[in-house]
């Protein structure tokens, strides 16, 4: 395959397609991942061509689907395993917490869990409640744990490729608005390594770090101040897991000023961590506090609320504007 | 180390054919009291004698919330609302048990279970705020008994019966009723609540549609035996009724109920009922399941069999008849009419009910937002 | 009962006893709470007392004991939970997070939820694992919980009665390790609000902020720093969610350092949080950036590495030293 | 609504008094082949034919196990070990169902299965490891086909039943074995394991060894029927064993192992049994249980009777069981002597093994750390 533009949904099928084909020991499971192809269709096609040995629906239960895809991986298995949507991940934490994050350790490193968590993730779809929330600071806190999030097509396919490969279990956030978004892709493209972050944008005056979903809203922004002379330095983040601190203080030594941005409630979002990290590695060269746009403190609110919760152009120029007036 | 390597095996089978793993008998007995003819038949375990009054009023319910829920279909379609999950060819299952609640009795219901609000006055329009997106639930649980909706799979099954080990410590002699579907049989939550309702003799019956899908799982996906035999092993009683025929669901829930207002414990009841439409207006059943299915179904239509049974006994005429598709009109326009007059809420709604006490973070972020939309209407007004 | 010392457990067993006698609603529920009084005996005497009706041995199961909860609460209860240990809440973690959390909110107000859930967490008493976490922000992070945790017998008595009196779902955090601590009770004494943060120590030139089983470090450390001249202020905190950032930012207004010290991981622990709304609303105060001392990105080491891995004096100092050098 | 308030209503019974809810019979039968006296009795679906040697071999299993496992009990007395769950009194529960095995079979224990592991040929020694709090585990579980130990109750099941369905994906005949308690049974993740392997047929065996105690709560806490009946209700068959019967248990293991073999699925065993000692060294039973029931276990002790057999039948003589004291105390030193010398971790070694392909945050927390303990080195020597 050459370059083609593709949609970020699309791009998954195809890394998740490229995967079962390389290593039959690759396992799609889930909830409808079957004939259905999951409830975006991002496993569609898979089981019919794969079959139902290797493209599994599962009894509804996500405890269960994790704790058989650890079974399954220590019997020599790479489980991609589909949470239908973020807010059911609940039930499986335990297995993902006590489990899947700590057996590598618990083994001396005798065990290894390539286990891969796909979660469509974020807000923005007119969802009911549970269909909408960004819990990737629930993970990211977790040793054990790597946590991702594309941000476009070609990161989608590639990042995934990447997730499986890995021998340390990895969540898969997937970006549900974005879904639908069409970008270049190239699967003959050799990627950087998987949990490095991206300056999407060059910019002078300020630095936005944003993961999934959000990247969108920032380049918009930084458009939009670009057309009021500002500069605005994009920095997609690409992992919550480990965070790329490297890229983002360079970034942040050029420009003096940084925003992040996150759908996740702003109050021990993953953007706190940012914020106190980099105020460390920068105290000298921030000249105004990080400051953050995100979630608030609240449980997702309504569908005909959501545009007012998720950090939008507006919000995130508030916070650019505030940092710029320090 | 012992090892038997001698005996000859069978052959060793892939996990994928084990249909003749199963066990039991292969169609278990249904608790049936109208046949899809519309035949009254008697069951030796399961009576009821109901006056054509009571069986009108039955059929009448039925009605009704077919229309509600065809009603909240089109809506979806129109965009008033963001999804519907519609309960077609489930009424019997849900007006038949949601009619043997008393009205101190409490319900817990997934997010299927219009019929059930129904029978316990909810306004249906209440309903259709989460479903359009102006809530989540919002209404008072307390004011008919009747448990907010509940999306995650199997959680209200736990919640029913911590309730009815609170109806226990009361001494009341209400009773609990746990909807829930053959999917969420699967989930850890809904089996810690057998254990928990037997453990604790709880008053709570839990009643399962087994709706033969769980979006595009079939039900062998979550079990191999039938499963109303899952409460046995918990030490209580399952059965499986007739979930298109309203009698028996009155009759079987009426008897659970019974059972556990005079501290028998819990029991369930399988529901065996079939859902005729998608999932939800979002689902394509086309891709996973075949016509002819549903067809067989539409054999066994709920409503009808009651309608073949009340017009054959002479127990309805043309004009209740009438007098019905009048009133299920009438539904239908104010549930349209008020659907469509439903303010979007206010943008700092976001900020309350958070917590009942209030929390210092709130307060300052709905401080934050306020002065933030503020500067908005300053920067229009200076303009 | 006038003032008294008592240890930190005693207090909170004093505590539960008043609350089941002064509210027939009040129930206690968990593993082994009845006769055994818990592994740890805070709930010693109380079912024997009090009834197996109020005092409630459960089943094995966290979810079935948090989902129970939950629906007693509906019916007009108010039950206190215990979690046996830390690392086993995870169980019970979508009862908590999709349901008690969200219920008041989903109801627009009109469900109240007054469940406490008790959590023995922290290390430091030799255990293997999963009995020595320290998960508070996975709670605090999560909209409609209240996350609290006492250092001493007076705050453990005072803020558990506080925390059965809420309307709201509380975490109520139990520093294990000083459990067998005493320290002066009056339980006549009026309480100040749960949720306020206390100037445990007052000093000028750099602040300590800590909750539950660190503030005792942070006292030793203050106390060590004196003798080197140093004026270290001490506060402990109470809350984790809400946090009072008031009583903080005052104390960094005049100190102009800040050290926060938790046990749990350093990564989106409550620190980060602290770290970067403190560095936002005293960005002209602080002269060196906010230090977090912490857990690190591993999973709770084996007893016998703990006292490398938990917080202690020289690593407190040696934070202290560092914010003071800049 | 449809209210039947006029039927007499039995008196509400609080939900503590409910053993009269009890059902199916009170006791139900136990699988037996060697009663607590030491006699061999037949049972018509599970029979065993031994040779001596393989008899004495067992009765050696439970012996050594038996000692192993005492000094570890003196270990954590001695302050060598942090804590200790002794398997006193579940020798024949495990030996039996450990050596029905065949090698490339796969085990997930909890933290109790130390006759398991000795079948397995782990070394005692690595098991300590985690007691004296120098590891969290740390044994290959793939060099004996035994899993680590999991604390986090139920879990494992869940990992036997996914590690049975990639078996038989592989098209193998190897079958997993699945251990937890009778506190266990009430934990989600077990119902999720059951479910599971029922629907995709997973070769799993699940063992629960009843010990009558889950901490300080008995069975009755967590269940009100026995507890291999809750196997019927997910399609799988369940069996009670004499827990305490080193044959019976090899017996039934051995049988439940060959149906998985040949692809028929799972089945749950309930090895009837007593946890004769604490439930762990930091536990105080005496809080909760009375003598006279451990007395009355005492008699069953599953060592004595197949002494009292093999003495009987003459396989085994004095110098047998002289000779195996001598192995015991050999044992028992080899033990002793491993632990003592058993080495603190490294300080550095809490930075390893947290990720495979290592972490950029581990990273920098190492050389922090590093420079950290540096410096102190830096200071002792500047002074
Ligand atoms: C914990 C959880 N996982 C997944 C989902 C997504 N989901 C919503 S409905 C559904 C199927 C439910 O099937 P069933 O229990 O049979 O009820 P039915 O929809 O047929 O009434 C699924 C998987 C969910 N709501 N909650
Ligand atoms: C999820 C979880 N909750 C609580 C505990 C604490 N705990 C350890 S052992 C135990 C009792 C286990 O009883 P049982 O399953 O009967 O096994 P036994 O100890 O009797 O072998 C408990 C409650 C735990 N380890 N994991
Ligand atoms: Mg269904
Ligand atoms: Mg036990």
């Amino acid at each position: 395959m050459a370059t083609e533009k593709m949609s970020l949904l699309k791009a998954i099928n195809a890394s998740l397609r490229t995967a079962l084909e390389n290593d039959p020991k690759v396992l799609i499971m889930g909830e409808d991942v079957g004939k259905l192809g999951g409830v975006f269709r991002v496993t569609d096609g898979l089981q019919k061509d794969f079959g139902e040995e290797r493209v599994i629906d599962t009894p509804l239960a996500e405890s269960g689907i994790v704790g058989t895809a650890i079974g399954l991986a220590l019997r020599g298995y790479r489980p991609v395993v589909e949470i239908q949507f973020d807010g059911f991940v609940f039930p499986a934490y335990d297995q993902i917490v006590t489990q899947l994050a700590k057996m590598h350790a618990r083994s001396l490193g005798k065990v290894k869990l390539p286990v891969v968590i796909r979660i469509p993730y974020g807000g923005g779809i007119g969802a009911v409640e549970h269909h909408s929330e960004s819990p990737e600071a629930l993970f990211a806190h977790v040793a054990g744990l790597k946590c991702v999030s594309p941000s476009n097509a070609s990161d989608a396919y590639w990042m995934m490729q990447q997730a499986i490969a890995s021998d340390d279990p990895v969540i898969y956030f997937e970006p549900k608005r974005r879904y639908h978004d069409k970008s270049e892709l190239d699967t003959a493209a050799i990627p950087g390594p998987l949990h490095t972050a991206r300056v999407t944008r060059p910019g002078t005056d300020l630095t936005l770090a944003a993961y999934g979903p959000m990247v969108k809203v920032c380049l918009d922004a930084a458009a939009a101040a670009a057309e009021e002379g500002k500069s605005i330095e994009v920095v997609d983040l690409r992992s919550m897991s480990p965070i790329d601190f490297d890229t983002l203080q360079t970034s942040v030594e050029k420009t003096g000023r940084l925003v992040v941005v996150h759908e996740a409630p702003v109050f021990l979002g993953t953007g706190s961590e940012i914020a106190a990290r980099i105020t460390e590695r920068c105290f000298y060269h921030l000249e105004a506090p990080v400051l953050r746009v995100g979630g608030f403190h609240a449980p997702y609110p309504p569908s005909r609320l959501e545009d007012e919760y998720l950090p939008d152009l507006d919000r995130v120029l508030d916070a650019v504007d505030r940092a710029l007036a320090y | 180390m012992t090892v038997d390597s001698t005996a000859a095996r069978k052959p060793r089978r892939s996990s994928s054919k084990r249909s003749s793993a199963k066990q039991g008998p292969a169609e278990p007995q249904l608790v049936q009291l109208l046949t899809p003819e519309g035949k009254r038949v008697e069951h030796p375990d399961y009576s009821i004698d109901l006056t054509p009054e009571e069986l009108r009023g039955l059929y009448r319910d039925m009605v009704l919330t077919r229309r509600f829920d065809a009603e909240a279909t089109t809506l979806q379609r129109q965009g008033e609302l963001g999804l519907w999950a519609s309960l077609l060819g489930q009424e019997a299952a849900q007006i038949g048990s949601g009619r043997a609640l008393r009205d101190d009795d409490y319900v817990f219901p997934t997010y299927r279970e219009h019929g059930v609000a129904w029978c316990r006055d909810v306004d249906p329009t209440n309903l259709l705020g989460m479903f359009r997106g102006v809530n989540n639930g919002g209404w008072d649980p307390n004011t008919n008994n009747f448990h907010l909706y509940t999306i995650v799979i199997g959680s209200q099954a736990l919640h029913a019966t911590g309730y009815a080990m609170g109806v226990a410590k009361d001494g009341a002699d209400s009773a609990v009723i746990a909807y829930f579907g053959d999917g969420a049989s699967s989930q850890g939550d809904v089996a810690e609540a057998f254990t928990f309702s037997a453990v604790y003799n709880a008053p709570v019956v839990f009643f399962c549609q087994n709706n033969q899908w769980a979006i595009s799982e079939p039900t062998e996906k979550q079990t191999r035996v039938p499963l109303y035999q899952r409460a046995q092993g918990y030490g209580f009683p399952g059965v499986r009724v007739d979930g298109n025929d309203v009698l028996a669901c009155l009759a079987v829930t009426r008897a659970a109920l019974d059972r556990a207002r005079t501290g028998q414990g819990p029991m369930l009841i399988e529901a065996f009922t079939y859902r005729m439409g998608a999932h939800t207006t979002s689902d394509d059943p086309t891709r996973y399941r075949r016509d002819e299915e549903r067809e067989m179904w539409e054999a066994k239509d709920p409503i009808l069999r009651l309608r073949t049974y009340l017009t054959d006994e002479g127990m309805a005429d043309e004009a209740f008849f009438a007098g019905l598709e009048e009133e299920s009109d009438a539904l239908a326009k104010r549930v349209r009419d008020v659907v469509r007059a439903m303010p979007d809420p206010d943008h700092m709604a976001m900020f309350e009910h958070t917590y009942a006490d209030g929390h210092a973070l709130v307060d300052e972020e709905r401080a934050a937002y306020a002065e933030y939309q503020a500067s908005f209407v300053t920067a229009e007004e200076g303009n």
